[in-house]
């Protein structure tokens, strides 16, 4: 789960992480309001779980309250990568005497959580992990005893060789910020840039935070986060159900179970010529009713064309997505054809239901992916 | 022969009497593989299905019965301590079911298996078999048939897809390992690797890998300097949406993107032949077990 | 550092370990007024720095506020093993169907914290652990990991193997006291007995703890529970001074710097048929102040008829050690003989300072105490 | 020869610009020991004595110095951590004076170090000296001299007044080994015994124990399995108040309650000679030793 820039930052004060002060405006005039409160300066920061946030206008620099609410105005209601901006978050502006980046990750091929420090910060930290890998410095967590101090202390020194006050304050929000992860739940978290002013004090400017999904059973508050109207609306309505559903740009609608068969399956669209219109998981034990609420949603795009499911039953019973089909044309006015491959367990009871309903089903994966993206081009 | 359990395994499923591990435990016994115990606390005592002792840890299953292995299907919340607890109570094989255990539980699970010299399947796997012989998970019994093809994969069903493929095509399977697709796993590519390299019942290996993490690469490069056996690979997601799981932070750290493309890449320089479709399998490992 | 009773089990409260109600009374009449106030039978318990309280006639059962009044008569004032009873402990008396106990401990062979569990409670835990030790229950604690839930687990169904009520109970009061003892900085935390009520409840109903003195100064809230006035005097002098201090039964005074040579001196007494008075350690860095204090100790104890120096001199320097001793008998008459041993750094120049002030200094160690028993003898 | 350092090891001081760091620095120095570098986080750059460079991290002094033993002088509430630090810059030797350290930050500390495959010595201990080639640590230069007589033990100023008294009787030391007197300690009495049986140099070995724990129980056991060279036992404490520090707890795990008395008996059970007084040491050493 992403959350936004201003509660990753909230996250950041609960654990002693300096931070400057900042209050989110959802119109331009909240926007103007907070600027001459805090006088001077400000920065108008689209709150939108996209990357490239200000390569594509959404951070704004205003030098009074009117200059904010006219950035605002542009800012709010922008798109970014499909999302619409429907927050800003207004801070002073800060005078920056260099920046830095600090970050951790769950790294995978280590199974170990790794911090990241980079005296290059403020810029695309990516591009400075492939053309100067050696400006980024790196510190693995042994899950046994959580970060230890002398590692935090030495990443810090590494960012700030010559500069002990610094390396200090930067060893301490290193220690912070490893907590705030831990606590969050978090499988990544960044601070990008951690500024030094000129008086030689560390801030942190930019907040970043994505929460393990698994983490939100025990994580309430921070599952309380969750900004459901910034995300797309299929896809907060299919995790409801329980199903994974990401949208894409082509026109067959696919429908699998199990995220390994399902990308198998929108590659094998592609490899025919066809282009998937989603991603769509319906997980494991399914229930006719989850099938109904994956039909909506996939009936709900206009783009798509043509319907395919591909379900190898194992845990799915063939039978309960072969009712969950019957069910939901009952209800839904499907409006584009619909090819159904179906194997595995209770597979000749799915195809009787089928029958009896007036649908073929197919046993051949390929047969029936040619067959799907056949009938989108019609 | 088989890797990792066989026909003398001796298993005790933590969590038997819960939805899922009850009707698992009684697919497994089917399929004859020797349930010896389960645990349930609270339930010490009692017997599953009349015929299989519970009993309240697994400590004490392992000392009355002999169990050397364990399935889990106990709740997320509770998947990494029954994970613990198996290897404390000295299992050499556990395999963890389960999935939504968080990340950061698993980094110190796994730590903690590794330190008690355990071997964890899992977590977010759908089990593993050996035709024939055991099966220790979910994966449908009716798919798979004895044979000489060892496989390995981080999906579920898209496993069953493959296996299905290769059975149909009269190829039988030493075992199917499938090893998870959560970020933090005990067993990777290259433990299974290592192990059919070493088994003699296998011939070939058909490899299962998808978009994400530096794991297929790393298998490649394992299999081009320790495999003398034939390796197989398919990469899933090659239309799947960029930066949409791990973003990009990953590849600060690991210099990968972990797309199919670079893994497709990596598999074909290190002499591993990718198939571009799951049905393509079987003809390709007939080809590469041939030649 | 010891704590009482009553402290433990505040801490016990404070972690969620189930814990009978009780106050402290220093003098009869509040013992009265508190039982008065709980009602029914009551127990009285002396809470003092000794083990063995039971035996010794310091806790007592009353069956109401009289009684508990004449308890507390007894019980306060009364010596147990050299330590006067200041305080009770008055709690409801409780209902009893079974009595276990649960412990923790630094375990030094194994570098862990183990935990102990036996369902012979109540009693001598020690005669169990040397009669029936298959009826002690343990787990070692991985300080990589902490406590794992499936090892309270463990130990509680051992504990009540057929009653999963009580071993849930009980698996969450290990859970507890772990975390108490980690918290407190304890190295040693018992339960005994945890009793179980006729209803099946598990309650705390003696507590147990040792802290670290290491801890104390991370800890100011447990150190704040010091009771100074628990303690012997001379004891709480010489740690103000930095210095170790157990009053023995012997009339040879010891005064040496290190612990293993301290007792090395005492064994040496003994050997040449004395009997040491003390324990005292001065420690590593010894200034003149301490030494000053250590002989004030030592002559304040009218037993002493001796007293020995024996000082080898490493990172104590031996000319610290001479003009401690000039100054302090320049302000206290030392009543009985001095024999001092010296050896080390900075020999010659205490040999020097002592002798100046009209001591006279010995270099070998049986030698010196040789002379400090026979002085002592006459 | 000697046990653990030699005259070739270089030593990085952590905790170089303290009190007991710099004063004991400059003893070291004097003794021989080689000092390559200092640590003080925040002095990075600066130099000790105008000679010895001083660096922010472990890490970068061995980096730069090569420094593969490592003197710890820094306070309490940071020695665990710095313990730490050293393990994990891959130090080989970590010897740690400082004392009060929380028993309960040692258990992590131990296991810390063991992860790492460094040794501990202590903490709280007086260091070691191997007479003519290096010290690490307080012991005094001038009461050792170059021998064959190892000597182990969990004492400060008792360790001197035997190392002297074997000095006076003409018995040199291979290394002399203050473990420390902590409950939880890096290097046990076994550890030295094994090292000094395998240490050509030396002929004997001096063992000085103290009344609690076990450890000098399990050295008797050990020496009568493992060790062919003699070694002569000294336990401190007959006359000890019992229960003053561990109290009885400790007896119910080892069953045993660590008296001077018991490990004394223990000791001449398994062929460990023991003197009643330190001043008795060389007599028997030079019987054991001829005979």
């Amino acid at each position: 789960m992403n959350i936004h820039e201003y509660q990753a930052k909230e996250i950041f004060r609960e654990h002693g992480i300096p931070v400057p002060p900042g209050e989110v405006a959802t119109t331009p005039a909240e926007a103007e309001e907070i600027a001459s409160r805090f006088g001077g300066g400000v920065v108008v920061k689209a709150q939108v779980h996209a990357g490239g946030r200000g390569k594509a206008g959404g951070v704004k620099l205003a030098s009074n309250a009117k200059d904010a609410r006219k950035a605002a105005e542009k800012i709010l209601g922008m798109e970014i990568k499909g999302l619409t901006v429907r927050k800003v978050l207004v801070s002073p502006a800060e005078d920056i005497a260099h920046e830095a980046y600090l970050g951790a990750i769950v790294d995978r091929a280590n199974g170990a959580v790794v911090l990241m420090a980079s005296p290059e910060g403020g810029i695309d930290i990516e591009e400075v992990a492939a053309k100067t890998p050696e400006r980024i410095f790196k510190e693995e967590v042994d899950a046994r005893y959580g970060l230890l101090e002398h590692q935090a202390s030495r990443l810090a020194f590494k960012l700030y060789p010559n500069d002990a006050s610094r390396a200090r304050q930067a060893a301490d929000i290193i220690d912070k910020l490893y907590a705030s992860m831990i606590d969050a739940g978090a499988s990544l978290i960044e601070i990008n840039p951690l500024i030094t002013t000129e008086s030689g004090e560390l801030k942190a400017i930019d907040a970043k935070l994505n929460v393990d999904d698994n983490e939100l059973l025990r994580k309430e508050k921070i599952a309380e986060l969750r900004d459901v109207e910034s995300e797309a609306s299929e896809e907060v309505k299919a995790r409801s159900q329980g199903l994974t559903y990401i949208k894409l740009d082509g026109d067959v609608g696919c429908c699998v179970n199990g995220a390994g068969l399902a990308m198998a399956t929108m590659d094998l669209v592609k490899y025919y010529g066809g282009e998937p219109a989603n991603f769509l998981d319906i997980g494991g034990s399914s229930s006719p009713e989850k099938v109904v609420t994956a039909l909506e949603i996939i009936t709900a795009d206009p783009s798509v064309k043509s319907i395919l499911f591909n379900i190898f039953g194992g845990i799915t019973r063939c039978d309960d997505v072969a009712n969950g089909i019957v069910e939901a044309t009952e209800q839904i006015e499907l409006g584009v054809p619909i090819t159904i491959r179906l194997t595995g367990t209770n597979e000749e009871q799915a195809v009787e239901i089928l029958e009896d309903a007036g649908f073929s089903a197919m046993t051949d994966m390929d047969e029936a992916v040619k067959k799907a993206v056949e009938l989108a081009k019609n | 022969m088989a890797i990792f359990a066989d026909s003398s395994t001796r298993v005790v499923v933590q969590g038997i009497t819960g939805r899922d591990g009850s009707f698992h435990t009684r697919q497994m016994m089917e399929y004859g593989t020797k349930i010896v115990a389960g645990v349930t606390p609270g339930k010490g005592g009692q017997k599953f299905d009349d015929e299989v002792p519970i009993f309240n840890t697994v400590e004490e299953a392992v000392e009355e019965t002999g169990a050397n292995a364990s399935v889990i299907y106990v709740p997320a919340r509770f998947a990494a301590e029954a994970i613990c607890e198996a290897a404390d109570s000295g299992v050499e094989l556990v395999v963890c079911i389960s999935e939504g255990i968080p990340v950061l539980d698993m980094l110190r699970a796994t730590r903690y298996v590794r330190d008690h010299g355990s071997r964890l399947i899992g977590p977010n796997c759908p089990g593993m078999i050996s035709p024939g012989e055991t099966k220790l998970g979910i994966i449908p019994g009716q798919i798979v048939e004895k044979g000489p093809i060892g496989v390995i994969s981080r999906s579920g069903t898209l496993t069953y897809e493959v296996v299905w493929a290769l059975t149909q095509a009269g190829l039988g399977q030493s075992s199917c390992i499938g090893i998870g697709g959560d970020p933090v796993i005990g067993t990777s590519f290259i433990d299974c690797l290592e192990a059919f390299e070493n088994d003699s019942s296998t011939g070939a290996v058909v490899l299962i890998g998808e978009i994400g993490g530096t794991d297929e690469q790393n298998a490649a490069s394992y299999v081009k300097e320790h495999m003398s056996k034939p390796v197989v690979g398919f990469v899933a997601g090659q239309t799947a949406p960029p930066g949409r799981r791990m973003g990009h932070a990953g590849a600060i750290i690991s210099g990968s993107a972990g797309t199919a493309e670079e893994k497709i890449d990596t598999f074909r320089e290190n002499g591993v032949e990718v198939a571009e479709r799951p049905a393509e399998m079987p003809k390709i490992l007939s080809k590469v077990m041939n030649g």
